[in-house]
């Protein structure tokens, strides 16, 4: 008489319902919650952004405009192939959706690699937080180079999860316990990645190309 | 006493819903404007820094993450109440944003 | 407790609205509930009505609260506004904040450990921090405005009568937060010009230690405070840590200048990290004052 | 239906009991079941309560007369910031959602569980990790915290205290409120009763879905704040010490942003308890029963724009302050109309006094003097006046303990023949509440009168002109304490060897009372659905219950 699909018990005699819109709503609810995350950086930028408008002009220009928009594209690539290895589940072709999650891994790699690269050459010139040198800047740039260092490392653990994530739906995947009539977690995931995607969007230009 | 054991059956028969499938095709033009956007975005504030980089980049990536809300994260193809609950989080980031700023523009 | 500035009575103008008004309402509530429980309890009144809602009524006190907050928000910020718009004859004074102790400096650069004010002419103050945020509090002016580091804040007040008026701080600054008091006293003009003169006379060392601050955590009679006692400390080996490393140092001239403008570079073990610089807030002839002085304790 | 194994003694037995595969101390922390998890938490906030009240006594102690009595300012510090902290993070933010939300919520939607249940286990772990490491501040370091629950830049950055240890505790319970909250709100979308739409869910539901929403927006706010806090003494990045550039102001707006929506985490829960207190001990349907759940939402809503009055001595622009003020008085009066509204339905009710409607009328009470002296803090003038005083500590406590507190005691007192299917001994819970009422306003009411003879907060040692009303003060305290461990004994050994509780001892009409008390694993015998609106007493006597009343 139950109208839900499955009804699964948990061993402790416990009726676990499957219910996918719910799990849905909890993953965007768990979206919000990174988007307001990341909110509380945002209003900071603003703030700083406004107060110290010479030194985030200044300190922006030490920043690479040619890396920023490569990993922008690589990270919308990334994006790409997740939304298609989603939907070649859902048309059950599940190689195909391997092998689009792996090109996503690969990309989300490839993110983290040039922005290693980027923060080095940074540290390099003794520009990255704790260092003596940030403080020694003219107002301000000292700052953004913090903020600068706070919201794309708060990223880039992000990206590192999100890569972790891949690994364990890649492995699912493979092992069959997900499939397209149980995709959800492939779905979420997804979304997840797509908000990674999302933030960058913005981190762009607020760092690398009007400040 | 009522003598049903149904549960939770109000959005009960929606549940059986096949995920809609969006066709590769879509994706795929979506993916294309988001670059060619992003190209927008980089030339104008390469090119006229200031007012006019400024003013492109707050316009465009609104709408780029506009773009990957409603195709990438199947936000058009969902119920209205996901939408609605995006844009409630959004106002209320917006308004605490909006609040802070009215501070520090009027010190 | 009595107001003492020109701008007191506003407050306590909103202060008798916003508590009346809101006593008014607790009886009223209050009365009401006790009525409703004596007269519909079970016992007298078994049947009860099953009463949904009542537009009218909703709308009503919806309404009228309304209005009554709104008219509350105008008073408190009739009071405020003018608690904001210094005059422009204002006599300008700044306030120094440092845990644990204030400072006021006149226009003609002598400062004092108590602020010295005219009755009847308005102050402005200049509220500034040299550590962590305090609060610049005088109860009877109805004045609270906060000394932020790095930046400046300000506020007004203009006394009504003769008197002594207490100074609290009131954020919490650390262990002597409540002992950061000090007073205001309000002085006829004529008065208060004979005490400016003879102030700005005034640098003997116990003077400056009370300016400056330093006797709220520098004993001179050997008592441990929060910093280390200047009695017998001339001449003294003190162990230091400097950037993380314990070594011996003779307390010669030197050091002891060195400590009063950059505390934080050797600190006594023992001690906390807590003192100010005070390179902007003390002159070289100060400072040479402060050590002749703290020689003599022996 | 598919049966579970366990399924015929899941919807008979007692909760309490548990399955023969699953007994004694891991069968609770392995549950997944709503109530355990409710229970379990209960147990440890009722364990950090006590704790955070000895504090306060011992505080109150100290303060009792001027100058040092017991201990010293730096211990006095310590002390006023782990009575904030706990009393807070542990106890009253995740206080009615984490146990009483748990246990009820899905009894009242005639669910068999929340909407996640593993996560909802998970909650509790992360919950007590965070106390964990909050706790160990008092150890790790130098000195235990000394800044005050509020963290405030950038004496929190320079405070050699263990002031880390603290921040990354209410970070990681901030994670437990956030899956909390996620949980609440999915379980109130999907899991309601057949035939229950929005507005048929009791109060109480609607009082946990708006505070469930500002747990999911408002928390990661603080939560980038605490981290950076914790960066700024690790790596001295700078955004909030004046002396690298930051904005120490920038913390508090960020620190507000989340801690005054966070109060009405804290009080909206208490708000739906005596919203679904009411109607039963008056026999009478609730009075305006849409315009409290809308006042509820409202004040989420309203709430996020409120929070610069904390702010109005900071230096703000003047602008700032007075916009925020006016908001201020906006969210007064959703509250007002709930008073209001409350007010009514005793009009031509049938009412019974007994404990759980005391303490309902001692919360309308006590958060009406709460609610009231608010006003003096909304408006702009009179709040530089009060701001940092006594006045605001006992504000705090009247919203806070008067409001959330008493709003607990009363859930309490009113679910727990449900919760443990025996009744207390009414007596002494009567007493316990005279006592507990009395001593309340012996405590906090001098406290009004002291900030506004301008007696700042978190003070040491004080002027002599405030000695009376710390004095009566302190003796408040030691009769509310009674009070209040007259209440827990006697609860607890009700809870032991109290009489049975029957289903429905008060003659309520929600759904948690057609269930047995307490109630088996998978909460009903059958799925209830539901036909009517929360509080249908239509031919029903007051008092009667829904056996009673069908028979």
């Amino acid at each position: 008489m139950n109208t839900h699909a499955d009804t699964m018990n948990d061993g402790g005699g416990h009726v676990m319902h499957k219910d996918p819109e719910g799990a849905k709503t909890g993953m965007w609810l768990f979206l919000f919650t990174e988007i307001l995350l990341f909110g509380g950086l945002f209003i900071i930028y603003a703030i700083y952004r406004g107060m110290y408008t010479e030194g985030f002009h200044h300190a922006a220009g030490e920043l690479n405009i040619l890396l920023g928009v490569t990993n922008t594209v690589v990270l919308l690539t990334s994006s790409l192939t997740m939304v298609l290895g989603v939907s070649a589940l859902q048309r059950r072709k599940r190689g195909l959706a391997q092998l689009y999650l792996a090109a996503t891994l690969l990309l989300a790699g490839t993110f983290l690699l040039i922005k290693f690269f980027e923060w080095g050459a940074k540290r390099s010139h003794g520009i990255f937080p704790g260092m003596e040198h940030l403080h020694d800047l003219p107002p301000g740039e000292g700052v953004f180079f913090n903020l600068y260092f706070m919201m794309t490392g708060l990223h880039g653990i992000h990206v590192i999860i999100g890569m972790i994530v891949m690994t364990v739906v890649y492995n699912r995947i493979q092992s069959g316990s997900i499939t397209h009539e149980n995709q959800g977690i492939l779905e979420y995931s997804g979304l997840y990645w797509h908000l990674v995607d999302l933030i960058w969007i913005f981190l762009l230009p607020l760092f690398y190309l009007t400040a | 006493m009522e003598s049903t054991t149904t549960l939770s059956a109000e959005y009960a028969h929606e549940d059986h819903e096949e995920s809609h499938v969006v066709p590769d095709r879509t994706q795929f033009n979506v993916y294309v404007i988001l670059i060619l956007l992003t190209a927008a975005t980089v030339f104008a504030s390469v090119k006229f820094p200031g007012p006019i980089g400024i003013g492109t980049a707050l316009v465009v990536t609104p709408v780029k993450g506009t773009l990957i809300a409603m195709f990438f994260m199947h936000l058009k193809y969902e119920k209205p109440v996901f939408v609605i609950m995006f844009l409630v989080a959004l106002a209320i980031l917006a308004l605490v944003m909006g609040l802070t700023i009215l501070d520090y523009l009027h010190r | 407790m009595n107001g003492a500035s020109t701008y007191s009575g506003l407050v306590d103008n909103a202060f008798w609205f916003i508590l009346g008004s809101s006593l008014i309402m607790l009886v009223g509530i209050t009365l009401t509930l006790i009525y409703f429980l004596v007269k519909y309890r079970r016992s007298k009144n078994p049947n009860p009505a099953q009463i949904e809602d009542n537009r009218k009524l909703e709308l009503l006190w919806t309404v009228l609260p309304t209005i009554l907050v709104m008219v509350m928000f105008y008073y408190g910020w009739a009071g405020f506004k003018v608690m904001r718009d210094t005059p422009d004859d204002a006599m300008e004074i700044i306030v120094n904040a440092r845990m644990w102790s204030w400072s006021f400096q006149y226009p003609d650069g002598s400062q004092s450990a108590e602020l010295y004010v005219p009755t009847g002419q308005p102050i402005s103050l200049k509220l500034r921090s040299a550590d962590v945020i305090h609060s610049f509090f005088v109860p009877e002016f109805r004045l609270k405005e906060d000394c932020m580091p790095g930046r400046e804040n300000h506020a007004w007040f203009e006394t009504t009568r003769d008197g002594t008026f207490d100074i609290f701080c009131a954020e919490y600054c650390g262990d002597l937060h409540s002992q950061m008091l000090s007073k205001v006293v309000s002085l006829p003009p004529a008065e208060f010009d004979r005490w400016l003169v003879d102030n700005a006379s005034n640098i003997s060392p116990e003077f400056l230690l009370q300016v400056k601050g330093c006797n709220a955590c520098h004993s001179v009679d050997g008592r441990k405070g929060i910093g280390p006692t200047y009695k017998g400390l001339f001449g003294k080996t003190e162990t230091v840590v400097t950037d993380g490393e314990v070594r011996q140092v003779v307390v010669d001239e030197a050091y002891i200048r060195h400590s009063i403008l950059e505390p934080q570079a050797d600190i006594v073990q023992g001690f906390d990290p807590v003192m100010p610089p005070m390179k902007d807030q003390i002159s070289p002839e100060e400072i040479d004052i402060l050590i002749e002085y703290i020689k003599l304790l022996k | 239906m598919t049966e579970s194994p366990a399924g015929s003694w899941g919807r008979t037995g007692s909760y309490l009991d548990g399955p023969s595969s699953r007994t004694g101390l891991m069968g609770w922390l392995t549950t997944t079941d709503h109530k355990r998890i409710a229970l379990m938490y209960l147990a440890a906030m009722g364990v950090f309560f006590l704790v955070g009240m000895t504090i306060g006594l011992l505080i109150r102690l100290e303060l009792m007369q001027p100058g040092e009595q017991f201990y010293g300012a730096k211990t006095y510090n310590t002390f006023f910031t782990l009575h904030g902290v706990i009393m807070i993070f542990l106890f009253i933010v995740p206080g009615i959602p984490a146990v009483f939300g748990n246990f009820i919520l899905p009894l009242q939607l005639g669910a068999e569980d929340v909407a996640f249940p593993k996560l909802n286990l998970l909650s509790w772990y992360v919950y007590m990790a965070g106390a964990a490491i909050a706790l160990t501040s008092l150890y790790a370091g130098d000195s235990p915290p000394d800044t005050g629950w509020t963290f405030y830049a950038p004496y929190s950055i320079n405070s050699g205290g263990s002031v880390s240890w603290a921040v990354l505790g209410a970070f990681v319970l901030g994670f437990s409120s956030i899956l909390t909250g996620m949980n609440f709100i999915v379980t109130i979308h999907r899991l309601r009763a057949k035939g229950m739409g929005f507005f048929r869910m009791p109060l109480f539901c609607w009082g946990l879905y708006a505070t469930s929403w500002i747990q999911v927006i408002a928390t990661p706010v603080v939560g980038i704040t605490l981290v950076l806090v914790v960066m700024e003494r690790l790596l001295g990045i700078g955004l909030f010490d004046p002396s690298l550039g930051g904005d120490p102001i920038l913390y508090q707006h960020l620190f507000w942003i989340y801690s005054h929506p966070v109060v009405y985490v804290m009080i909206l829960p208490a708000m739906g308890v005596i919203s679904d207190i009411l109607p039963p001990f008056c026999g009478r349907t609730i009075f305006g029963y849409r315009a409290i759940a809308i006042s509820s939402m409202a004040i989420a809503v309203v709430g996020y724009g409120v929070w610069g009055h904390h702010m109005f001595t900071v230096g703000m622009s003047d602008t700032a302050r007075w916009v925020f003020s006016l908001l201020t008085f906006l969210v007064a009066i959703p509250t007002g109309v709930k008073i209001f509204n409350w007010t009514a339905t005793l009009y031509r009710a049938s009412i019974e006094l007994r404990v759980p409607l005391l303490y309902a009328l001692g919360f309308i009470f006590l958060f009406s003097i709460g609610g009231l002296t608010g006003l003096v803090n909304g408006a702009l003038s009179t709040d530089i006046h009060v701001h940092d005083t006594a006045f605001i500590v006992g504000h705090f406590h009247y919203t806070m303990f008067g409001g959330a507190g008493i709003g607990l005691f009363a859930a309490l007192h009113f679910w727990f023949p449900k919760m443990f299917g025996r009744m207390y001994n009414e007596k002494i819970a009567t007493w316990a509440w005279g006592l507990i009422m009395v001593g309340f306003n012996t405590l906090y009411f001098p406290m009004l009168v002291l900030g506004i003879m301008g007696m700042p907060r978190r003070y040491h040692d004080y002027l002599p002109q405030f000695q009376v009303p710390h004095f009566i003060s302190t003796v408040g305290s030691w009769i509310l304490a009674t009070g209040i461990i007259l209440m827990i004994v006697n609860l607890i050994r009700s809870a032991r060897k109290g009489r049975k509780a029957p289903n429905n001892p008060w003659g309520a009409t929600t759904l948690e009372w057609t269930t047995t008390s307490p109630p088996p694993l998978l909460n009903f015998a059958t799925l209830p659905e539901v036909k009517t609106g929360p509080y249908d007493f239509s031919g029903r006597k007051p008092g009667q219950s829904h056996e009673e009343g069908a028979s």
